[in-house]
């Protein structure tokens, strides 16, 4: 089997692996490029653990193949923070205790992020079904959900 | 002088009694006192034991004292989740 | 130095304040390292190969073909990790567990493993390993494997707990009882009984990793394991014993943990790993996969229960018993003991029977999953006791006041209570506005209570004051949802310092002593009550160091909001030292500052929770949804409120899962069909609501804080709690978990045809 | 394994006809990388057809509408027109997994993956669509409900690839409605579903298809049950026979997501509601 060197952008970067043409992205990002904040919960897109953006479209990492990302753009965890400032799901999330393992927290952010890009101002049910994708299994989605909803309102009040 | 009393399980390796009289004043005086006259318990103490004084619970510190007048109950150690 | 445990009422200054969480950043920003997220020089990928059969003798391993496969650095059989554990039984049942020896026992079972230089050709390796099986025939189901001529798992297991010890083999392997009184007389002397068996399935504590480690061993006998764990002390001593290394050569580091729920309170894969790597002598990484974790992991049990309740029309329970079957996987546990514990402790009853059977199945080895075995009596007993309230024209809640246990009560699992919280549960439900909501078509409301023991253990802390006046701590307890949070808020508000001027960081085992696994709900409440003595041991010094830099005797010296004060007529003119003050100088006045509690934190305190739980039912489909719900629960002292709520908003939901959807489905193979989070159904974000919480605070008198285990007792009465709400909604009384919409509109179907 | 990523539906069918050993499409890969993940296929060769243009694009027209197979799920929930005059069909296909799975599903790759249960399938196949398909010599075109023809086959050649899925023309009065049932209110399979299109003159429905998922080994196109309700007002009367119509042609399997009887049962429920959604979105009372 050979590897394909895959050029592509990842958090804004250009970012270039060789790749085996079966292996995901998911294990490209992370053990590639380095980028463990990508989770693995499932590998079969059920948990969400590994979301990212491709070209801007929320996807499942694990359900990507590595050479598929050629000449596209990535957004992960790891770019979400504007250098030392957190963005504002991610102050949300610490401060409304929405993370109790926090291996969920990666995934969550990301669709999160996604929602509140296409729909800054969802109610409580559009919230719910768009994060319905990512699995958490320590806090009941209670706090997660008004962290979400915390967020967007400070989001709001930024634009 | 304490009247102690044993779960169910515990029984069976003590003559089937529910209570046995024991004078101790800390679990571990206890613990050594009963697996003296009841060598069949000894193989529960090894497996892990808890001893409750008052309903308060204790599984490690043999070190505990045994008020007068308490009251003692011989129970499995449990595990959690 | 002795202590005093005891709780001594106090106004607190930054204890039950909610203030960020040290490890939030790192968790948020995805820098926070967990169990598959670490990596070594020169390691390798290590695969399990597991068992396709439920039960199976293994004539033949034949792994000469993957051996010579280039890359693969190492395969390993049970030939390659021999008995070392002296004939101790539970050693012995682990190390099989961890890698099947003549006989695969469930499907999923370790039979091979290999190191390979990369995942592509340690997956080509496993497919090379050549395996003969003869099928034996097996059983997966709690009762049908108590049945005569049931395939006997071990023919070692005879049923302990009867007398006269039986002589032949079963798949019993032990008979427990409990209780008091004469049930067969307080039955004689109810107006109403009610008898019910009641049946949930197997489920998994769902967390959201899967194991995962990274295994170095070197050729000396010394190694290093990387572990997403509950316990790294104890993997420490158990993988130790079981590849005959010194327990202080190899050193575990606990990886930050996502999610365990008991379920990583037990090795698996761990001693394969540094089995591998001892081989290999490399370092091995070993992920699970999702349907690993399914199938090889500890699971929580299937169970069959039967339970009678007899009472006094005016509502008074005259005897009850339960005879509880708990399935436990292929090895002897104590699933069925606990339930028989703590079926009935929330109430009060002079005549009380309860007798459990663990049973033996092939299936994955049960372990422990939050208030392990209580939710399953539960369900039983609660439901159960709507029934009775209804037979006599009570409401349930007023019935569950009439006969809560109270302090003095004979537990039904044997000692007399102290103070606990039953009761202010209950009245706390009794009066909340959820109680009087008003609700819609096909909609229902029900309750039910929850009893978990909760338990403390071997604890100990370091807590070193930095030169700057910092304060590092260094604890021994996996932060699994926020302790370390809780912990530094502890330390803060015994030294008398901002919560912020407090790191609290987990130790590996080679840099702290013993501690006990983050299990039993006793992390905050051991390593919190760890904490105050090591604080308070810190403070002595603190003060010997402040008189010193004085020339006073230590007696003038007092410790107050984070500094030193001098007293009397002689000293009390003298400037405070601040704590940064005392530690610039700590090189000249004895050297370092620290303190160190080592701690048997005993008696966490037992807890109870009530809760209530809105459903509404379509009697077209047999779906079901929750549409509000209220936990109320006893927390002792909440040390931080949001990881408090935390606490019970996750139990609630994992319950409502389990109420629901989750189970196990086998089929006539003995193969797990639904090893993966598609068809292993728990909640989704959309499937809930907001969960309310309603936090009680009955101090532990046998912790200075106040403070009582919370972790686990709200997972305890969500299944009846739904079926109770079920019943009311539309009418059918749902007998077997989970309450998933077949079974639903089935028991519709037989309510309209009968 | 090898991977390719043509730049025409020809170049895709030549990788195909030329390779010796498995072969497979892949657009979304949200079914593929799974069968991958579980061991359940091994791949030699994979073919990204999603950089062919011709399969990118979507064109909706009350004369007629074309979805190309590349086409994710997110991008066809984003197209108005699409939804406007075939929301069954778009919901179908939108109810399939999460927000990150509509990143990267397809409809027609729903379709090849040739479950019974299907989201978009039976929708598909009462709005009437067909499905454009691209081999080594010629093209066709084949009618939704032909193509699949058991639990994970297909009638397809291994050298031919399906390009589009084309919609008839919408007449007037025109709706159509997809429901499934499923345990959670996300993320599951469906346990049975239920797709409906008609149209209706006058309040009476002239015209209407009724397809049902996971009741069989594959979905199936009920024309009893589109009999009991055309020259109907959908009075409850309709509506029971659509039901036991619905109920008759299930010939379902227990499994570990549901009963005989319970898909049975629901399968009628599920239809009688559909309709009543696409008689409204019609413009019937």
């Amino acid at each position: 089997m050979s590897a394909v060197l895959v050029s592509t952008t990842v958090n804004g970067d250009t970012v270039e692996f060789a790749c085996p043409q079966d292996e995901t992205l998911l294990d490209a990002l992370r053990n590639r490029v380095g980028l463990t904040g990508v989770k693995e919960g499932c590998g079969t897109g059920d948990c969400g653990a590994c979301s990212i953006t491709l070209n801007g479209r929320l996807v499942c990492s694990c359900l990507v193949l590595g050479v598929e990302a050629s000449g596209n753009s990535i957004e992960t965890v790891e770019g979400m923070a504007d250098g030392n400032k957190l963005h504002p799901l991610q102050e949300k999330f610490i401060e409304h205790a929405a993370l109790q393992c926090g291996i969920c927290t990666p995934g969550f952010l990301v669709a999160a992020k996604a929602l509140l890009e296409r729909k800054p101002n969802p109610t409580v049910e559009e919230i719910r079904y768009a994060l319905a994708g990512n699995l958490c299994r320590c806090t009941g989605y209670d706090k997660i959900v008004r962290a979400v909803q915390a967020a967007a309102k400070e989001m709001r009040k930024k634009k | 002088m304490h009247h102690v009393r044993l779960s169910g399980q515990l029984r069976s390796a003590a003559d089937n009694l529910e209570v046995i009289d024991v004078t101790a004043d800390t679990i571990r005086e206890l613990l050594f006192n009963i697996a003296e006259r009841y060598p069949q318990l000894d193989a529960h103490i090894e497996a892990g034991i808890a001893v409750s004084i008052d309903g308060e619970i204790y599984r490690d510190n043999w070190n505990t004292k045994i008020p007068p007048d308490s009251e003692v109950f011989l129970l499995p150690r449990i595990p959690g989740g | 130095m002795a202590h005093d445990y005891s709780y001594t009422k106090q106004k607190f200054k930054v204890i039950g304040t909610r203030p960020e969480r040290p490890d939030g950043i790192d968790k948020v920003t995805g820098r926070a390292k967990y169990g598959a997220d670490a990596t070594a020089p020169g390691q390798l990928v290590g695969l399990i190969l597991r068992s396709p059969h439920a039960h199976a003798i293994i004539k033949k391993i034949d792994t000469s073909k993957a051996e010579k496969l280039p890359g693969v650095k190492a395969v390993l059989t049970c030939a390659d990790l021999p008995d070392l554990t002296g004939g101790n039984r539970d050693l012995q049942n682990i190390l099989e567990n961890c890698m099947a020896r003549g006989r695969a026992l469930y499907d999923g079972h370790a039979v091979a493993a290999v190191a390979a230089v990369d995942a592509q050709t340690a997956k080509k390796a496993l497919k090379l390993i050549k395996v003969q099986y003869k099928a034996l025939p097996h059983v997966t189901d709690v009762d049908e494997a108590i049945l005569p001529g049931a395939p006997i798992i071990h023919d070692w297991v005879f049923t302990r707990g009867i007398d006269p010890a039986p002589t032949e083999p079963s798949n019993i392997s032990q008979r427990t009882q409990f209780g008091h009184g004469d049930v067969e007389a307080g039955f004689a002397k109810a107006d109403v009984i009610i008898e019910k068996t009641w049946k949930t399935e197997q489920t998994h504590q769902g967390y959201i990793e899967p194991h995962a480690c990274l295994a170095s061993v070197g050729p000396d006998g010394s190694g290093e394991l990387w572990v997403t764990t509950q316990g790294h002390f104890t993997f420490r001593n158990v993988c130790s014993s079981l590849l005959g290394m010194d327990v202080a050569k190899l050193k575990v580091t606990a990886s930050e943990i996502g999610g365990g729920f008991g379920g990583k309170t037990h090795v698996w894969m761990e001693p394969v790993a540094l089995a591998l790597s001892r081989k290999a002598n490399r370092p091995v990484k070993v992920v699970m996969s999702r349907e690993e974790v399914f199938r090889a992991s500890g699971p929580t049990s299937s169970t069959s229960v039967d339970v009678k309740i007899g009472a006094k029309k005016n509502g008074v329970i005259t005897a009850a018993s339960a005879e509880l079957r708990y399935q436990g996987g292929a090895f002897p546990g104590i699933w069925a003991m606990l339930g028989a514990m703590t079926s009935f402790a929330c109430y009060d009853l002079k005549n009380v029977k309860t007798v459990g059977y663990d049973i033996l199945c092939n299936r994955p080895k049960v372990t422990a999953y939050r208030a392990p075995s209580a939710p399953m009596a539960a369900f039983g007993v609660e439901s159960t006791m709507d029934m009775l309230a209804a037979e006599i024209g009570m409401n349930p809640l007023e019935f569950r006041l009439k006969n809560a246990a109270k302090q003095g009560t004979r537990a039904s699992y044997g000692p007399v209570y102290g103070p606990i919280g039953i009761k202010p549960t209950l009245n706390a439900v009794k009066n909340h506005p959820h109680m009087r909501a008003r609700l819609g078509k096909n909609q229902g409301r029900g309750m039910a209570c929850g009893f978990w023991f909760n338990f403390g253990g071997q604890t100990c802390v370091d807590l070193n004051v930095g030169i700057d006046g910092t304060v590092s701590l260094t604890v021994g307890t996996i932060d699994v949802g926020g302790s370390r949070a809780a912990i530094s808020l502890i330390a803060a508000e015994e030294l008398g310092i901002p919560y912020e001027q407090v790191k609290t960081n987990v130790a590996d085992t080679a840099s702290l002593g013993y501690n006990d696994m983050t299990e039993g709900s006793r992390g905050t409440f051991s390593t919190g009550m760890a904490t105050i003595f090591a604080a308070r041991n810190a403070i002595e010094v603190l003060r010997e160091r402040a008189a010193k830099m004085w020339d006073i005797p230590v007696d003038a010296v007092v410790w107050e909001n984070g500094e030193a004060r001098a007293t009397g007529k002689k000293h009390g003119n003298l400037p405070r030292l601040t704590i940064k003050q005392i530690a610039a100088k700590a090189g000249n006045t004895g050297g370092p500052i620290a303190g160190h509690n080592e701690v048997v934190a005993d008696n966490a305190g037992v807890s109870f929770a009530s809760h209530i739980c809105d459903v509404e039912v379509d009697p077209e489909t047999g779906a079901t949804r929750v549409i509000r719900y209220t936990v109320v629960q006893d927390a002792g002292k909440a040390i931080h409120p949001d990881y408090v709520e935390g606490q019970f908003q996750g139990g609630a939901a994992q319950g409502i899962g389990w109420a629901l959807n989750e189970e196990y489905i086998y089929g006539d193979d003995g193969r797990l069909q639904n090893p993966g989070f598609l068809d292993y159904r728990i909640p989704v974000c959309s499937d809930l609501p907001f969960i309310d919480t309603e936090i009680l605070e009955i101090p532990n008198p046998n912790h200075p804080y106040g403070v009582r285990g919370v972790g686990e007792t709200s997972i305890v009465p969500p299944l009846a709690a739904i079926g109770n709400a079920i019943s009311n909604a539309v009418g059918v009384r749902m007998d077997h978990v989970p309450m998933s919409p077949p079974r639903i509109l089935k028991a519709l179907d037989d309510a309209t045809s009968s | 394994m090898r991977f390719e990523s043509p730049a025409t539906s020809k170049e895709a069918v030549a990788l195909l006809a030329s390779e010796k050993g498995h072969a497979y499409i892949l657009a979304g890969g949200t079914d593929l990388l799974v069968r991958m993940k579980m061991d359940l296929i091994e791949p030699d060769l994979i073919v990204d057809i999603k950089g062919i243009p011709a399969m990118q694009s979507i064109n909706a027209s009350s004369t007629g509408s074309r979805i190309g197979a590349a086409v994710s799920g997110a991008e066809l929930g984003e197209h108005n027109k699409l939804k406007k005059l075939w929301p069954g069909v778009v919901e179908a296909t939108n109810l399939i997994g999460s927000d990150q799975i509509q990143g990267r599903c397809t409809m027609v790759g729903n379709l090849c993956n040739a479950s019974p249960a299907a989201d978009a399938v039976p929708a598909l196949i009462a709005a009437g669509a067909k499905a454009v398909i691209v081999g080594k010599n010629k093209r066709r075109t084949v009618a939704v409900e032909k193509i699949i023809t058991g639990p994970g086959q297909t009638s397809l050649a291994r050298d031919e690839v399906i390009e589009a899925i084309t919609l008839p023309k919408r007449a007037p009065r025109s709706g159509d409605a997809y429901l499934r049932f499923i345990p959670r209110t996300e993320m599951d399979i469906a346990v049975v579903s239920a797709g409906i299109n008609l149209t209706i003159s006058r309040g009476i429905v002239t015209s209407a298809r009724v397809a049902l998922g996971a009741v069989a080994a594959t979905p199936l196109l009920v024309p009893g049950a589109a009999r009991a309700i055309i020259g109907t007002k959908l009075d409850d009367g309709a509506l029971d026979k659509l039901a036991a119509a619905c109920s008759r042609a299930c010939k379902p399997i227990d499994d570990k997501r549901g009963t005989i009887e319970y898909r049975t049962r629901v399968a009628g429920v599920l239809a009688r509601r559909a309709a009543k959604i696409a008689y409204q979105r019609a413009g019937g009372a």
